[in-house]
């Protein structure tokens, strides 16, 4: 299908959002459709927060998502909430960081990243959004690596260009890793 | 028994117990508790003066303090 | 065209200043409260007003001062605040007063919270406070929509003289989508009736009081025939309905959900398509007793315990059954249970000329 | 003979729907003389209230809006803010004002909006039949108050001007009555100074008159004069409480 | 049993000062003054507490705060103070506080006038403020009525947890006519929900926020269930219904002037009957369907632009036409007008079976 | 080892939603040891608004009715009105208090309610994002004031305290803040005073409590509550305003 | 028919509204169902002020009537307003002190009394009102003589007895004016 | 022409004109006016001064006040 949706899911303060904002952009800036729906209200302090992307080459029916086809987990309660929901064959991507079991359903496939690590050796730790973002486009090139570029340089302008250099290269350390690591399982693949 | 408990689970590390410390007894636990927040924890209990500025302060009411009885009251009662 | 990514509250707020609104009035409530945070850092660079007014019932109360001034004015809010303006918005009506009014739905009754929701419809549709006064009422879907009626609602207020709402709800106004906003316009408005100070002309007075029953009747004849004449504003969309044995009517947030099923269910064969009404009053009746005519089954979904339904029904006559399916509180329908809705219809009524399956049209 | 008192060109020529002895129309004609005095009356926006007033744009004439029930500041607000260099004022009873209108006479007053009020404080509302208003006095019967006001049920007679002037963006706070020539010419003196602080954008302006209502005491009009001075002028003491330059923040 | 001739405004009063009331809240509007006044006189004799509010913003919440705490609570308006009184409705249907609402119509919209209408039927019947809930609307026709449906609205406040409104108009308030006044009960309820000090036991909350929309939607279906079961509370009344072929449909003041215009057709030979609606929330669908089952058609007569009507429509279902006369702005249909109606029907449908003409049954 | 500080047996055991360093959790403490101290827990009832306190019910053991937004002194007054002999105390926030709930406040106080109000003054709109309040300092930026609050344009710093001690009906009014251990003392003092005039059926009476809102002010907790004692105390100046006594009619 | 409808008009402070409420309750005192239906608001004030009443032996219909059996007129604008609208057939009673034209309809019956000086001789001319009912009640016997006078016995309770006496004595009074005059036209009779 | 003029017809007879009059020259019409008010009339052109009081406390407006020219004055002109 030419339509791919994917949540995001953690801790507010973890970046949530604005993974999915950056992807959202660059799905814009590739001509697509996309639509960003972010988890608001009470959630927002300390709780959860999710955020659902649909990316689609024509016009995106629901912004609305039960089983999407991709998760992003940033820490435990994050999967165990979204790892039932997801399409068989679909992807989970999690933040091995701040997740202490495995993927329990063998129809999906997994990869896991030790996002934090890798983030707080480029310097912050809380880019770790980044390197999922990374991981993301490795396994489901959704968008181009280089919409995303752009994307952050459009959010950084050049006033903060070494913001924009610092998330990029997390970008590209998660796509790194993400094309070094296999997916775990792999009962079907498509997302 | 120290002078003062925090509620590990009810402190949100706002910090501002330790600032109104006097003595400055306490500090930050490294560790995160399970909402996510660094919780307080009495540094130094032997310099505690059981003074409750930092319970008072507490939004999260998460410090209770204790005081030793003075000598002799164990007896009285 | 420049594609910008917006959220729904930004986006309306966005082009209501294109559309040359000069006054926002308004009060802070969750889930709109970025169109006056959007309208506060920008309305004054255009050199329009922006004001936090008391409450709500003061803010609608000043538009009805500015919109009574001549200007585009415009407030937003949500559900709580849209039952405070109840008697603001009989008033704006009665005085035949222009403007713009954004009512982005929550969960209720009551504080509620602060999820999506559709309950607001019969407040927004059936009456504009106490008396016979009615509202236009828009209702975008995606966040390009919004911007469009918008303008829409701008052009509508000053065509009919009638506060025009755009019914959301919080999901439209906190998601983002790429829009294409719309050009900057310089409005051509007749604002002979307005209080602008008389100058050397006589006085003008805009009020809604007339003692006399046969003057306030013949008044209200005269709303009636606006509303009546509204009737050309009517706008719907059709999807997949031309062949539809199964009409799904929805509108705003549920209908996007819907559309959604449609295609899974058309993907699995079903022959389902959406009807989605774009101005609820006037509500596209003929548009759905026509599409109903030709189906088996006309299926409601809303995010309410069931409030346009009645005006479909109102349409359907009986013609063939209506069923309804809605979530409430704030819970949001997802395409899978109305897929299923379809399924279950489609086995009520019979599942009809079997369709090619997949493929999107 | 040389005409020494006359009726103000704003003022029309349609007779009042008021009843005999009722001091709006003395009110009414203060602010047509100080609209025409000042030469603003193409420029000039009134907001009529919900009160016996109601139909004050039939008297004055100039550009007028009627305002719900209380709302008269918002809708003044709303006007003025938009038109920045026209005259805005509201005439409200004590019942629009002071009960219902609270919560926008307070913040209208606080924002320092710079709009004229016309204050027709009546210690009644005339225009329902004569209930309590937040005014009326101690002891005094109304239909909601048959026994009279009881402060332990119906709270005290609410003093508008002293609750307004101490608000920094409050420039002129006057009381005046409307209760012989000497005070009438008072004021009109005040009507005039607060509409005059408002063409100098000094702030928000606000008059009250002290008012009759006969039908709503249930006195005759020279009996409802009198009351007026002897029991409304000691509750409602007299004179400018602020004044332009004064006590701003 | 002893008549007394009395206003149906102070018929209300009486009445609920003999159902139990405890405390009345309300704000001075014309015309239902004397409702208020006659409690400010009495209802401090029976213990109970009058207080004139600051607003009917106010009042609704002090209704609230009262009826929460326990006690028969009551509060009176007309459409501006009952458009004002919208949110406070809503948290009350939210929160479950139960409570008798009286709105006695005048023209609309905006300040309109103060003669007798029912433009405020749909803000009545069709929501109870922003979000899902909804109002009982009980609407009598006579001053006996509206004694009777006075003890009514307090009993089904009290059996459905929810807000009660006796929805009349200015005439009904203001004229007089016998009536039996009901003997005063002592009203057994439960309140074990109510907030009246914990004492030593669990406190008890009065609240209408749930920020999780599955546990809103669970509240919101609780509330919808609860207007299920009132459909049993459906009343209406027949008045040579059962050979109508002409079917009037007309409820409070507008139903009696129909009934007149039923005799007056009758005598001339016209099949016409007449269903009052007695409960308009819940409304007799049924009754009105099988009356216009039996018939060749209904006319609806209102004194409003026309929204009952629209009850009546989702009620008939395209079986028979409906026509609609309606008067507003304060005017009052009369009965030679609405027999005018019933002969213009009659003419259309054609006459039917001629009825022995005089004789009222 | 004796306890000298601990949870009130009226603050339930359930942790806050508020945000880390809210002073809400303090004001919520001291309502709770006075409610204790005085005895008085089975026949209170408390009255929550709408702001982040709205879930006051979860964390203060007592019964409790949640107002419409601003509503609260007239839900209040209708329990109170109903219940003579319970305690009845509101908990509002600023916006719900001082701008939507203006006209609310001001009559409940004028009409002498015997009812308690805790007023939680933190300058913003909590709960909806920090948006300005009546009592917002000037300059201060707030997401609806996103250059400063300029009086000009949105009014000055609305002193509650100070607008309702002059009115009769009111008994007891004071300032206090949720700054220090010293200043928190006070405030309790007060609230204590406040219910007990309450308890004495003195008339109405209120605690504004200078509070923190560290997110809407986009500070850390330590910093905020700097910046209440040096920002907000100058402007909202702290100790009692009226006792019960002084100043009734 | 069994059912009555009639209409009182004239200025306020004529006495319009208790004319019709003393003949309501002697209605209710007959054992009669009856409506009294007032005009209300701003008329109240100067104005016009008229009063519908319908008394019937059966439940009363409709209160509200457009087309009266009697109308009783007590100024000139009342007989201008009420003339045309009378039943044919109808009775129009009109209090001739204050109106200085006559019926031109020739389809109703008229009943002129100069009620004024009547009730002036009797102590106050405020009591016309009462000397009019009196003619209805000589003209159409709606309610009974009795009925009236302990409707009006009722409102003035025995402190205010000599006032009750006033009143009924101004009853009295308009019932022998109206017996005496033989009514000037009558197409047809009853109302 | 005499001092003042009273509008016959914009005249309620609410008598605050005669109750302020200092000489006491006003009165009040036997006859009704249109809407059913005896209105003012001077009574007494002789002694009236001009003084606008009545005028000033008239809620109807119902007065006009003339004052004679200073003698000379039409010369003036
Ligand atoms: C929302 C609303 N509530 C109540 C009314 C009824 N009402 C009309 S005028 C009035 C009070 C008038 O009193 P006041 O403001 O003192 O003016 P006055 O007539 O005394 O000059 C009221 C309560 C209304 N029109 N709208
Ligand atoms: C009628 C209505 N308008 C607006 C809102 C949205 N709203 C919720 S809380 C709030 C303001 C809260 O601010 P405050 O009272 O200062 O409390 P805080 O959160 O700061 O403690 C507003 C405007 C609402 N719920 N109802
Ligand atoms: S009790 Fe006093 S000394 Fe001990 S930790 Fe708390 S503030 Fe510090
Ligand atoms: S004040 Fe309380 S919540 Fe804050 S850090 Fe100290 S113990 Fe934790
Ligand atoms: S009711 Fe009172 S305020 Fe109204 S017009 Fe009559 S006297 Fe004046
Ligand atoms: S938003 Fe502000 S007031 Fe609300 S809980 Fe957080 S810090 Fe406290
Ligand atoms: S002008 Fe003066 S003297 Fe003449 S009538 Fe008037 S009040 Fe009397
Ligand atoms: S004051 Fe005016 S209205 Fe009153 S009696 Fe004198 S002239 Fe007439
Ligand atoms: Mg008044
Ligand atoms: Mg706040």
């Amino acid at each position: 299908m030419a339509t791919t949706d994917l949540i995001v899911a953690g801790f507010g303060g973890q970046g949530i959002l604005f993974l999915g904002e950056i992807l959202a952009r660059a799905a814009v800036l590739e001509g697509k459709d996309v639509t960003w729906l972010p988890s608001y209200g009470p959630e927002q302090r300390g709780g959860t927060a999710t955020c659902t992307v649909v990316i689609g080459d024509e016009t995106i029916g629901s912004p609305v998502v039960a089983d999407p086809a991709i998760v992003i987990v940033m820490n435990r309660p994050s999967l165990d909430k979204f790892e039932p929901r997801v399409r068989p064959g679909g992807l989970v991507i999690i933040n091995a960081s701040m997740v202490d079991r495995s993927v329990r359903r063998s129809d999906v496939r997994v990869i896991e990243v030790d996002a934090m690590p890798q983030a707080a050796a480029l310097g912050d730790a809380r880019m770790a959004n980044m390197v999922m973002l990374g991981a993301l486009l490795a396994a489901a090139p959704v968008v181009s690596v280089e919409a995303v570029g752009r994307a952050l340089r459009d959010h950084f302008p050049p006033p903060h260009a070494p913001q924009a250099a610092a998330n990029i290269a997390a970008v590209a350390r998660g796509l790194t890793l993400g094309l070094r690591r296999e997916p775990k399982r792999a009962s079907s693949i498509g997302a | 028994m120290s002078r003062i408990v925090i509620d590990r689970e009810l402190c949100k590390g706002c910090q501002l117990c330790a600032v109104v410390c006097p003595p400055g007894v306490l500090a930050f636990s490294v560790t995160l508790n399970s909402r996510g927040y660094h919780p307080a924890v009495l540094a130094d209990d032997a310099r505690c003066t059981s003074c409750t500025a930092c319970a008072l302060v507490c939004p999260d009411v998460a410090i209770t303090v204790f005081r030793p009885e003075p000598a002799g009251a164990g007896v009285a009662r | 065209m420049t594609r910008a990514l917006m959220k729904g509250n930004e986006a309306i707020a966005e082009s209501a200043l294109r559309a040359g609104v000069r006054a926002y009035f308004g009060y802070p409530i969750t889930p709109q409260s970025e169109l006056p945070e959007y309208m506060a850092r920008r309305l004054p660079e255009h050199g329009g007003v922006f004001l936090q007014a008391e409450s709500e019932v003061a803010a609608i109360n000043m538009v009805y001062g500015a919109g009574g001034a001549g200007v585009r004015a415009m407030i937003s809010t949500s559900g709580p605040g849209f039952s405070l303006m109840q008697e603001g918005l009989s008033y704006l009506v009665g005085a035949e007063v222009p403007c713009v009014v954004v009512d982005m739905m929550r969960g209720g009754p009551g504080l509620g919270n602060i999820a999506p929701a559709q309950g607001d419809y019969f407040q927004a549709t059936k009456s504009a406070g106490h008396g016979d006064g009615r509202l236009l009422v828009l209702a975008p879907s995606t966040v390009q929509e919004a911007c469009d009626l918008t303008l829409l609602a701008f052009d509508l207020a000053d065509r009919y003289r009638n506060p025009v709402a755009i019914l959301g709800d919080g999901l439209l106004g906190q998601m983002m989508e790429p829009v294409v906003l719309p050009d900057p316009v310089t409005p051509v408005r007749d604002t002979a009736w307005a209080t602008t100070g008389a100058g050397r002309g006589p006085a003008r007075v805009i009020t809604s009081i007339d003692l006399e029953p046969e003057a306030l009747e013949a008044h209200d004849r005269h709303l009636q025939d606006k509303y009546r004449c509204a009737q050309r504003e009517v706008r719907w969309e059709s999807y997949r309905l031309d062949d539809a044995g199964i009409v799904i009517v929805a509108y705003g947030i549920a209908a996007r959900v819907a559309r959604t099923a449609v295609d899974r269910a058309r993907a699995g064969g079903l022959d389902a398509g959406l009807l989605r009404p774009i101005t609820l009053f006037p509500f596209p009746s003929q548009a759905v007793r026509d599409a109903a005519g030709r189906a088996r089954a006309v299926l409601v979904v809303e995010l309410s315990a069931g409030q346009m339904v009645e005006d479909v029904r109102l349409a359907v006559e009986g013609r063939v059954p209506v069923r309804f399916y809605g979530r409430c509180g704030g819970v949001v329908v997802t395409p899978p249970e109305v897929l299923e809705q379809i399924e279950k219809a489609a086995a009520d009524v019979g599942a009809g000329r079997r369709v090619q399956a997949g493929g999107t049209s | 003979m040389k005409q020494v008192f006359g009726r103000p060109p704003v003022l029309t020529a349609a007779p009042t729907h008021y009843c005999p002895g009722c001091t709006h129309g003395i009110a009414h004609r203060l602010v047509a003389e100080v609209i025409d005095e000042l030469g603003i009356r193409g420029r000039t926006i009134g907001v009529a209230s919900v009160g016996c007033s109601v139909f004050a744009y039939d008297y004055l004439d100039v550009d007028f809006q009627q305002a719900a029930h209380g709302r008269a500041p918002a809708v003044a607000t709303g006007i003025k803010r938009v038109l920045p260099d026209r005259v805005v004022f509201t005439y409200q009873g004590d019942g629009d004002l002071a009960a219902i209108g609270t919560a926008e006479i307070i913040h209208a007053a606080n924002r320092g909006e710079r709009i004229t009020v016309i204050f027709i404080n009546n210690a009644v509302y005339g225009m329902t039949g004569g209930q309590m208003a937040p005014t009326t006095l101690l002891g005094m019967r109304t239909t909601t108050t048959p026994a009279g006001r009881d402060a332990a049920q119906a709270g005290y007679p609410l003093r508008v001007a002293e609750l307004l002037a101490p608000l920094p963006g409050v420039a002129y706070v006057s009381r005046a009555a409307l209760s012989s020539p000497a005070q009438i010419h008072k004021a009109k003196r005040a009507v005039r100074r607060a509409f005059q602080t408002q063409l100098d954008g000094r702030g928000f302006s606000i008059v009250e008159l002290l008012s009759t209502c006969p039908v709503g005491w249930g006195l005759e009009p020279i009996e409802a004069m009198r009351w007026l001075e002897t029991e409304m002028i000691p509750v409602f003491p007299l004179g400018d409480l602020k004044v332009p330059g004064t006590g701003g923040a």
